[in-house]
C-alpha cells in the first residue's frame, strides 16, 4: 500500500516537472526575449561578465525584456556546439534579438543571420556591417575602449618606478594591437606631461598568451606570463585579456612586499580582487547599448549599422549613458587621481588627440605623418604595434 | 638587474612548481607501491576547486587544504578499491576519473569562479631569507611551498631509511615476496595509494590557494598529465621527481620570457612547448642507448645509466591476491 | 619444536590438493616430503607457513592448536619457508632484503643488520655481499640469503621447497651441510622434493604424498624401490636408448658471441646434425638461454656466424628462422608461449593458414584433431590459461609445425609430473627420428644425461666443448656446472 | 533459484544506471536544481524536433568513427589516447587539400576524405613509432601529440591560413561550396558521413571477428611476447593498428571540417576522441554494442547545453553523467565478479 503511494507521488513529481519546464517556455506575448551568447564564463570578472551585467541592466530598463544566455561558447570549452545550434535553441525559446559578443562569432553570425532573416543580430566588436559582408539583419557595435586604455596607460606611467610597463595581451589582431598601442600612447603622454620624464626611457612590453583567456595547452598560462613580466622588471601590468590573472598575480606579489600594480580590464568590478594595488579598470558599460537595441527593436527602428560608441565625455562613468568608462583604483594617490582626471578632461575636450602624428609602426614605417590625426579607419585597422613597443606584432 | 631577474625568476619557478612537486611525489608513492593513479589531471582540478571553495566558505585556508587532501585521497580510494578489490583495470578507472572529476569541478565549482578569496599568507623564513641568492629563491614564499620541501625530504627518507618505506618498495616490486615476509600487501597498497592521493589533492589546494589563486573553469587543466610524465622522467625517485618538476617550471618560464625576444616565432610554438618537452624527455629516458651505456663506457656508464634511467617498480599494476 | 598436522584439507576450485593430510615432525629432525608434481607437497608447505589458508584441519605446535592467517603469524610462531623460486625482491640489495620485515622500529638500522648478516654468513660459510643487488646473485646465493634471513627472525622450523633446483653441486653440498648443522642445533627441517637421491641422502624420515593424501611414511634407511612404489603406485623401467643414425649437419655456430648488459657469451662453436639431441647444462643465467635464443633467431649475434641448413642466417630476422624450420618452445609457457585469454581454436587459427578471412570451421577441425592426437585435456573452446601445466606443454607441442629442422626447448618438462614428462619425451624422440635436431636445457641432470646425445655445459658465460652423454654421469655433470672438472 | 539468480543479475546490470541517476540527482540538488527538470531538459534537447534528432546523428558520426578505430588499437592492447590529435591531423590535411588544390567539384570531396584519412594515419603512426621504437607509453605520446596538433591548428589559423579580415578562434575562412558535404533537407545531418560511419563500425566488427589480421592484433593484445614467438611481426602490426585507428579518426576530423563546420577551427576534434574512449570502455571492446552506446552518449552530448540555456545549470552535467555511468559500470562489473567468485568458492 505504502509502496504504491510512493510510486504515485514519484510519477506525479515527474509529470509535474515536465509540465513545469514545458510551461516556462510559453509566456505572454508582450515579453521581449533576447539572447546573449558569451564566449567566456558569465562570471569571469571580465569581458563576458560585463556583457552579462549589461544585459541584466537592460532587463530592468526595458519593460518585458528578459534574457536567455549561453556562456563559454568557444571551441574548446563547449566542444561540438555551434553558434547555429545555440541560436536555433534561443529562437525556439522565443528570442527576437540576439547579441553575439565576441569577434569569434563574426563569421558564424553572418551565416546564421542569413538563415533567420526575421531575427535581429547585434554582433559586438565586428565590422562586417561596415564592410558590407553581413546580411541586413546584422548590426555591429563596439565601444571606443582606446580612450580608456590610454587612461590606463596614463595611470601606469604615473605610477611606475622601474619605468617598465607590461601589457598582458590576448591574441594578436587589429583590435588588440590598437588597444595595446593606445595604452602605450597614453603612457607616453602622461610620463612626459605629469612626471616630466623622457617618454623614450619608458619600457613597454607586450606578451601575448594566444587567446582571450587561458586554455591549457592552447594558450600560455597568463599566471605564469604575468609573473615573468614582473620578474623582468615591470612594476605595472595592464591586462588585455578577458580574465583576471594579472591583478591576482600582482596582488600576490604585493603581499610579499613588492611594489607592483595592476590594471585589469573589461569589467567594472575587476578591482575588487585586490583593490589596494589596483590602479583602476578601463571597462565596458554595455547596459545603455543593450537598452538602445532592445528599444529600437520594440519601436521598429532597428537597422543595420556599424557603431563605435564614444564615452559620454560629460561623465565617462555614467552607467546610463557612457559606453566605456574608467573606474579609479585604490592604488592611485590623490595626486595621481587629480592628474588622471586632468588627462581625461583633456581627452574629452579634444585638447589631446590620441594617434596624433608622427606615429611610426614597429618596423619603422610612417603610419600617421607629423601633425596629422589618424582616422577612425586607420585606428580600427592598425596593422602593427607602434615603434618603441616591445613584443610581437603578428 | 640581470641577477635580480634570474633570482626573481627562479623564486617564481620554485613557487610555481610546488604543486607539481606535491603531485609528482604523491604519484611516486602511489606507483612505488604498485598502483598507478592516472586520474591526476582530474583529481588536481577537483581538489583545487574543493580547496578554494572550502577556504572561501570557512575563511580558513587550512580547512581548504585538508578538504582538498581528503578529496584527493577519496579519488585514490576509488582507484584502489576498483583495482585491488574489484580487479578492474587501473588505467581505465583512472582515465574515467580524469574526465569525471574535471566535469565535477566545473559543475560544483560554478559559484566560486573568479571570486576573491583567502590565500596562503606570505611568510619569509626569518634568518634564512637573508642568505644571498638562495634566501630569496627558496625562503621567501608561503607555508605550502615550504611544505613541498618537507614532502620531498620526508618521502626520500621514507623510501631510503625507514622500515615502512622498505615495505612499501617491496610491495611495489614483488607483492608475493612482500606477503611472504609478513606484509599485508593490500592494506599497504590502500594506505599508500590514499596517501599519494592526499598529496595530489594538496597539489590542487596549492594551485588554488598559493600559485594560481582562486578558481576558474578548468583552472589547472594539463598539469596532471605533466606531473604523471615527471614521475617517469624522475625514475620513481623523489629527489629526481622534484628536480623534474622544477625543470619543467623553469622551462615554462623560459618560454614566456623568450617570447618577446623572438617576435618572428609563432606564439603557438611556445604554447605547445611543455607537452613537446614531455614527449622528448620520455623519449630520452626510455632510449635504447641508455640500456647500453655500460657497454659503451665501462667506467662511467653504470653511474650515468643510474642517473638517466629509472626502472618502474616491477609490480606496478600487478594485482596480488593471497590464496 | 614439535609440529603435528591433522587432517588438512585444501581445494582449488575442483582440484582437491590436500585431501586429509596428517603428519608429525619431531624437533631437530630433517623430515622429507616426497611426491611427484601435483601431489600436494607445495600446498601443504604453504599452508604450514601461513602463505595459504587451509579449508579445514588442525595444526598443533608443541601440542597446542594454532592457526595462521598470514606468513607473518607463522614466522612469529617460529615457522619459516624457502619457496621454490626464492621469494625475495630482486630490485633491492641484499641488506634491504635481509632487513625487510625483520625490524619493528620506524627507522632502519643498516649497520646493526649488516653485522648480524655477516655474522650469520660466516657461521655457515656463505659469502654474501650486503651491498650487491639481489638480481645479480645466483639461485644458490639467493637461497642462502633466505636461510640467514629466516634464522635472524628466530625461526625454529624451516620448510624448503625443492631447494636444489638450479643450484650447483658445490652449493648443494654446502646447503646439505648447513641443514645438518641446523638440525643438530634443534631446528626442524621440512625438505620438500621429488628427487629420491636427495631425500635418501639427507632425511631421517620421509612422508610420501600421492594425489593429495599420505601414501606412507618411512624411516631412514630407505629403500628406493619402496619410495618409488609409494610415489607412483607402480615401478618404472628405464627405456633403452634407441639407436639413431644422424643426418647431415644442420646447425653451425662459428665463433658466435651474444652479449647483453648482464653477461657476454663468446666463442660458441657448435655443429649439430639432423636427428641429434643436444642437452645444454648450466645454472640459470650462465649463458645457455642466450645460445638458445641466438639459435632461434630471437637475439642477434654480436660476433660470429650462424647457419642453418646451409643458409647463413647471421643477424637475419626471426621470421627467416621460422621459415627454415626452426622452432622455439619457451619455459615460461603462459608468458612467452601461449596467449592467455584465447581459446585453443584461436591459437590454431593463428598458426595455420594465411588467407585474410579466417575459416573458423577449418580451424575448429584442426584444433579438434590436434587436441586428440596430443591427448590435451580440453576442447577447442578451452581458454589456454585454464589448462594444467602438462596440458599447456602438450598444446604447445601440438602447435608446432609437423616438419621441423631444429626444435629448441627451454626446460621442456619443468613443473610436469613423471607421467607427463615421459609422454613429452616420447613425442620429442619421435620427432628426432624424423630428422629433427633438438636443443634443450634442463636443470634435471638425469634428464640431460638420459636423453641427450651430446651435452654442452655452460658456466658463467663460458661454453664447454660438447661431451658425449654416454660418458658422463649426473654427478660429474654437477661438478662441471659448478665450474669444477672431475 | 534460477529465476532469482537471473533477477539479481538483472539488478546488477541495471545498477550502474540507477546509481548514476541517484548520484547526479544528488549533485543537482546540491546545486539547487530540480533533477527531473534537468533530465527532462536533456531528453527534450535531443529529441524536441527532427532537426535535433539530426543533431544527435551528426554527433554520432565522429563518435562511431573514433570508437571503431579505437576498437582496433584496443584489440592490440594499445591505449590510443591520441585520437583527438589524429582527428585534428585529418582536419588539417583536409583543409590543406581544400585550400591548396584547385580541384573540380566532383573530385574535391572524395579527395578530402582520402586526405583526412591519410593525415590521421600519419599522426597515428607517430604515436605508434614512439611506442614501438621509442618505448614511450602511447598514453603520454598520444597526449603530447594531441597538444602539438592543437598548436599546429592554431598556428595555421593564426598564421598562413588566417582569414581575410583577421585571425580569430572561429577558424579559417569557410571552404568553397564544392567542399561542403550535402545536407539532408534543412537539417545539419549529411548522408555520406553517416554511411561512412556505419560502414566503419561494420568493417571493424568483421575485421576483429573474422580476419587473420584481427586475430593477430588480439594475440598481440593478449600477450605480445608470445605473439612475437609465434612469428607475428608485432611492431609492424601495432603500427598498422595505429595507422588504421588514425585513419578512421582522421576521417572523423575531415568530416567535422567538411560536413559540420565547413572550415578548420581550433579544437575541431571537439573532445569526441576522449568521449569515444569512454564508449569503448563501456562496450567491453565489443563492436556490436558500440552503436547503442554511441547513441546514448550523443543524446547526452546534444541535450546537455539545454541545461545552461533553460536552467542556468552548467552543462558539464552531461560529462558527469557519461563519466559516472562508465565508472559505476566498471565498479559493478568488479562487484559481480567478486560475488561470483565467492559463490564458486562456497559451492565448490
Amino acid at each position: 500500500m505504502f509502496k504504491n503511494r510512493a510510486a504515485i507521488v514519484l510519477a506525479l513529481l515527474l509529470v509535474g516537472a515536465v509540465v513545469l519546464t514545458g510551461c516556462k517556455t510559453s509566456q505572454s506575448t508582450e515579453a521581449l526575449k533576447f539572447g546573449v551568447v558569451l564566449v567566456g564564463p558569465y562570471n569571469d570578472h571580465g569581458w563576458s561578465q560585463a556583457h552579462y551585467e549589461g544585459a541584466q541592466y537592460a532587463e530592468t530598463k526595458v519593460s518585458g525584456a528578459s534574457m536567455i544566455y549561453l556562456d563559454k561558447l568557444n571551441s574548446s570549452d563547449r566542444q561540438g556546439t555551434t553558434l547555429e545550434q545555440v541560436v536555433e535553441d534561443m529562437v525556439a525559446q522565443g528570442a527576437k534579438i540576439i547579441f553575439t559578443t565576441s569577434d569569434d562569432f563574426q563569421a558564424d553570425t553572418d551565416t546564421v543571420a542569413a538563415k533567420y532573416p526575421d531575427i535581429k543580430f547585434v554582433m559586438v566588436s565586428g565590422d562586417h556591417a561596415k564592410t558590407g559582408v553581413a546580411p541586413s539583419n546584422v548590426t555591429n557595435v563596439m565601444g571606443k575602449m582606446e580612450y580608456m586604455k590610454a587612461v590606463a596607460g596614463c595611470a601606469a606611467a604615473l605610477k611606475t618606478e622601474s619605468k617598465s610597463i607590461a601589457y598582458l595581451g590576448p591574441l594578436i589582431n587589429s583590435e588588440t594591437r590598437r588597444l595595446a598601442s593606445s595604452a602605450y600612447l597614453g603612457a607616453r603622454d602622461c610620463y612626459e606631461q605629469y612626471r616630466g620624464g623622457d617618454p623614450n626611457e619608458l619600457k613597454f612590453t607586450v606578451n601575448w598568451i594566444g587567446f582571450w583567456f587561458n586554455i591549457p595547452g592552447v594558450t600560455l598560462d597568463p599566471t605564469q606570463v604575468s609573473n615573468d613580466l614582473f620578474n623582468q622588471g615591470a612594476d605595472v601590468i595592464l591586462s588585455g585579456i578577458d580574465t583576471t590573472e594579472a591583478i591576482v598575480v600582482a596582488g600576490q606579489r604585493a603581499d610579499k612586499g613588492e611594489k607592483v600594480w595592476a590594471i585589469p580590464y573589461d569589467y567594472v568590478g575587476a578591482c575588487d580582487l585586490k583593490p589596494e594595488i589596483c590602479l583602476g579598470t578601463p571597462y565596458f558599460n554595455w547596459g545603455p547599448t543593450y537598452v538602445k537595441y532592445l528599444e529600437a527593436y520594440k519601436n521598429g527602428s532597428f537597422k543595420q549599422d556599424f557603431v563605435w560608441n564614444d564615452p559620454d565625455w560629460k561623465n565617462i562613468n555614467d552607467r546610463d549613458t557612457s559606453a566605456v568608462g574608467y573606474a579609479m583604483g585604490d592604488g592611485l594617490s590623490d595626486a595621481d587621481k587629480k592628474n588622471l582626471e586632468d588627462y581625461i578632461s583633456k581627452l574629452a575636450s579634444g585638447e589631446i588627440k590620441l594617434f596624433t602624428g608622427p606615429i611610426n609602426l614597429q618596423d619603422g614605417t610612417v603610419y600617421v605623418a607629423d601633425g596629422q590625426v589618424a582616422t577612425d579607419d586607420q585606428i580600427w585597422n592598425l596593422p602593427q604595434l607602434l615603434e618603441g613597443m616591445q613584443g610581437a606584432s603578428q | 638587474m640581470a641577477e635580480s631577474l634570474v633570482v626573481q625568476t627562479l623564486a617564481s619557478v620554485v613557487a610555481a612548481s610546488s604543486p607539481l612537486v606535491f603531485a609528482g611525489i604523491g604519484e611516486t608513492i602511489s606507483e612505488k607501491v604498485g598502483v598507478t593513479n592516472l586520474s591526476l589531471d582530474g583529481s588536481i582540478m577537483l581538489a583545487a576547486m574543493t580547496g578554494f571553495a572550502l577556504a572561501s566558505l570557512s575563511g580558513s585556508v587550512w580547512v581548504g587544504i585538508v578538504g582538498a587532501m581528503v578529496v584527493g585521497a577519496l579519488i585514490a580510494l576509488i582507484i584502489a578499491v576498483s583495482n585491488i578489490s574489484l580487479r578492474q583495470d587501473q588505467v581505465a578507472v583512472g582515465f574515467v576519473l580524469t574526465l569525471l572529476c574535471a566535469d565535477l569541478s566545473s559543475f560544483i565549482g560554478k559559484p566560486f569562479v573568479r571570486i576573491p578569496g583567502p590565500s596562503m599568507a606570505h611568510m619569509p623564513i626569518p634568518g634564512l631569507v637573508q642568505i644571498p641568492i638562495l634566501g630569496p629563491i627558496f625562503f621567501n614564499h608561503d607555508m605550502l611551498v615550504y611544505l613541498s620541501y618537507v614532502a620531498i625530504a620526508l618521502t626520500s627518507i621514507l623510501f631510503k631509511h625507514t622500515q615502512p618505506g622498505l615495505k612499501l618498495r617491496a610491495v611495489g616490486e614483488r607483492p608475493e615476496a612482500a606477503f611472504a615476509r609478513g606484509i599485508n600487501v593490500n592494506r599497504c597498497r590502500y594506505l599508500y595509494t590514499m596517501l599519494g592521493g592526499a598529496l595530489v589533492g594538496l597539489a590542487g589546494a596549492t594551485y588554488s590557494l598559493s600559485v594560481k589563486l582562486g578558481w576558474s573553469y578548468r583552472h589547472t587543466a594539463g598539469f596532471g598529465w605533466i606531473a604523471l610524465a615527471i614521475v617517469i622522467f624522475g625514475g620513481w625517485n623523489p629527489l629526481r621527481v622534484a628536480f623534474g618538476a622544477y625543470l619543467f617550471g623553469a622551462l615554462g618560464s623560459l618560454a614566456s620570457i623568450l617570447q618577446p625576444s623572438f617576435p618572428n616565432v609563432p606564439t603557438q610554438v611556445f604554447q605547445a612547448a611543455p607537452f613537446a618537452l614531455m614527449i622528448l624527455t620520455l623519449l630520452l629516458v626510455n632510449a635504447e642507448f641508455i640500456e647500453r651505456l655500460p657497454l659503451y663506457m665501462p667506467k662511467f656508464g653504470n653511474a650515468l645509466q643510474r642517473i638517466l634511467q629509472g626502472k618502474p617498480p616491477a609490480g606496478l599494476g600487478k594485482r596480488f591476491e593471497s590464496d | 619444536m614439535h609440529i603435528e598436522l591433522q587432517n588438512i584439507h585444501k581445494s582449488f576450485g575442483t582440484v582437491h590438493a590436500n585431501a586429509g593430510i596428517s603428519l608429525e615432525i619431531r624437533e631437530g629432525t630433517i623430515q622429507g616430503l616426497l611426491g611427484e608434481n601435483g601431489a600436494g607437497k607445495t600446498t601443504l608447505a604453504k599452508i604450514l607457513s601461513g602463505y595459504q589458508r587451509m579449508d579445514s584441519g588442525n595444526i598443533l605446535i608443541d601440542h597446542k592448536p594454532v592457526s595462521f592467517g598470514s606468513p607473518a603469524e607463522a614466522i612469529r610462531a617460529g615457522i619459516g619457508m624457502l619457496h621454490q623460486d626464492a621469494l625475495d625482491i630482486p630490485a633491492l640489495d641484499v641488506l634491504d632484503n635481509f632487513m625487510l620485515g625483520s625490524d619493528t622500529s620506524l627507522f632502519l638500522s643498516p649497520r646493526q643488520a649488516k653485522l648480524k648478516l655477516l655474522d650469520l654468513c660466516q657461521r655457515f660459510g656463505f659469502a654474501l655481499d650486503p651491498n650487491t643487488s639481489v638480481n645479480k646473485l645466483t639461485v644458490g646465493e639467493r637461497q642462502q640469503l633466505e636461510i640467514v634471513r629466516l634464522l635472524a627472525l628466530g625461526v625454529r622450523v624451516m620448510i624448503l621447497d625443492e631447494p636444489t633446483t638450479g643450484i650447483s653441486s658445490p652449493q648443494k653440498v654446502l646447503l646439505f651441510r648447513t641443514l645438518h648443522r641446523l638440525a643438530s642445533e634443534g631446528i626442524s627441517i621440512i625438505f620438500v622434493s621429488h628427487k629420491l637421491d636427495e631425500i635418501e641422502q639427507l632425511c631421517s624420515e620421509v612422508t610420501v604424498l600421492r594425489q593429495g593424501t599420505v601414501a606412507g611414511s618411512v624411516q631412514s634407511p630407505f629403500s628406493t624401490s619402496e619410495l618409488v612404489m609409494l610415489m607412483f603406485g607402480q615401478q618404472f623401467s628405464v627405456s633403452p636408448r634407441p639407436g639413431i643414425t644422424l643426418g647431415e649437419p644442420l646447425l653451425e655456430l662459428d665463433d658466435a658471441a651474444v652479449s647483453s648488459y648482464r653477461l657476454n657469451v663468446a666463442h660458441m662453436n657448435l655443429s649439430v646434425r639432423a636427428g641429434e639431441v643436444i642437452g645444454l647444462a648450466g645454472l640459470e643465467g650462465s649463458g645457455q638461454q642466450m645460445l638458445m635464443r641466438a639459435c632461434a633467431g630471437i637475439t642477434p649475434l654480436a660476433h660470429g656466424k650462424i647457419s642453418i641448413h646451409n643458409h647463413d642466417l647471421t643477424n637475419r630476422p626471426y621470421q627467416e628462422f621460422l621459415q627454415l624450420g626452426v622452432s622455439f618452445v619457451p619455459a615460461a609457457r603462459l608468458e612467452e608461449g601461449l596467449l592467455p585469454g584465447m581459446t585453443l581454436k584461436e591459437h590454431f587459427a593463428l598458426l595455420n593458414g594465411s588467407e585474410f578471412v579466417i575459416n573458423w570451421r577449418q580451424a575448429e577441425e584442426i584444433a579438434q584433431r590436434q587436441i586428440s592426437e596430443y591427448n590435451v585435456v580440453g576442447t577447442p573452446d578451452t581458454l589456454v590459461q585454464s589448462l594444467s601445466g602438462g596440458n599447456q606443454q602438450r598444446a604447445l607441442l601440438a602447435m608446432l609445425r609437423p616438419e621441423l629442422r631444429l626444435l629448441i626447448l627451454e626446460h621442456p618438462t619443468r613443473g610436469l609430473d613423471i607421467g607427463s614428462s615421459r609422454w613429452i619425451w616420447e613425442h620429442l624422440l619421435k620427432r628426432r627420428e624424423q630428422g629433427t635436431a633438438i636443443l634443450f636445457t634442463s636443470t634435471d641432470l638425469d634428464e640431460l644425461v638420459e636423453y641427450s646425445d651430446r651435452i654442452v655445459v655452460f658456466s658463467s658465460g663460458i661454453m664447454s666443448a660438447p661431451v658425449d652423454a654416454r660418458q658422463v654421469s649426473s654427478e660429474s655433470l654437477g661438478y662441471m656446472i659448478g665450474g669444477k672438472s672431475t | 533459484m534460477k529465476l532469482r539468480e537471473r533477477l539479481s543479475a538483472c539488478a546488477l546490470s541495471a545498477a550502474p544506471f540507477v546509481l548514476t541517476f541517484v548520484f547526479c540527482s544528488l549533485i543537482l540538488l546540491l546545486a539547487g536544481a530540480n533533477p527531473f527538470a534537468a533530465f527532462s531538459q536533456i531528453i527534450s534537447g535531443a529529441f524536441e524536433n527532427y532537426r535535433k534528432i539530426a543533431d544527435v546523428i551528426v554527433a554520432m558520426v565522429p563518435l562511431l568513427l573514433c570508437a571503431s578505430g579505437m576498437l582496433i588499437t584496443f584489440a592490440a592492447g594499445l591505449w590510443n589516447i591520441g585520437v583527438e590529435g589524429q582527428m585534428i591531423a585529418g582536419a588539417i590535411a583536409t583543409t590543406a587539400v581544400v585550400r591548396l588544390l584547385p580541384l573540380p567539384a566532383g573530385w574535391m570531396l572524395p579527395l578530402t576524405v582520402l586526405a583526412g584519412m591519410l593525415g590521421g594515419a600519419v599522426w597515428g603512426l607517430l604515436a605508434g613509432l614512439m611506442r614501438t621504437y621509442g618505448k614511450v607509453n602511447e598514453i603520454f605520446g598520444g597526449l603530447g601529440l594531441n597538444y602539438i596538433a592543437t598548436a599546429l591548428t592554431n598556428y595555421l589559423i593564426f598564421g598562413p591560413w588566417k582569414p581575410a579580415d583577421g585571425a580569430t578562434m572561429s577558424g579559417t575562412d569557410p571552404f568553397p561550396a564544392n567542399a561542403w558535404m550535402p545536407v539532408i533537407g534543412d537539417t545539419r545531418a549529411s548522408l555520406p558521413p553517416i554511411i561512412m560511419a556505419v560502414l566503419a563500425v561494420l568493417c571493424v566488427y568483421l575485421l576483429l571477428r573474422n580476419t587473420r589480421w584481427g586475430l593477430r592484433l588480439k594475440a598481440i593484445g593478449m600477450n605480445r611476447l608470445a605473439a612475437e614467438r609465434m612469428g607475428i611481426n608485432t611492431k609492424a602490426n601495432m603500427l598498422l593498428a595505429f595507422a588504421a585507428c588514425g585513419a578512421l579518426a582522421g576521417l572523423a576530423g575531415s568530416l567535422q571540417a567538411t560536413a559540420v563546420y565547413y572550415r578548420l577551427i581550433p579544437s575541431i576534434s571537439g573532445g569526441y576522441g576522449y568521449l569515444a574512449q569512454l564508449i569503448v570502455l563501456l562496450s567491453l571492446l565489443r563492436a556490436e554494442w558500440v552503436p547503442f552506446i554511441v547513441f546514448f552518449f550523443a543524446v547526452i552530448h546534444v541535450g546537455s547545453p539545454r541545461l545552461e540555456l533553460r536552467l542556468q545549470l552548467d552543462s558539464s552535467l552531461g560529462g558527469i553523467l557519461q563519466g559516472t555511468i562508465v565508472l559505476f559500470f566498471l565498479l559493478m562489473r568488479g562487484i559481480r565478479e567478486v560475488v561470483k567468485r565467492r559463490q564458486e568458492r562456497i559451492n565448490g
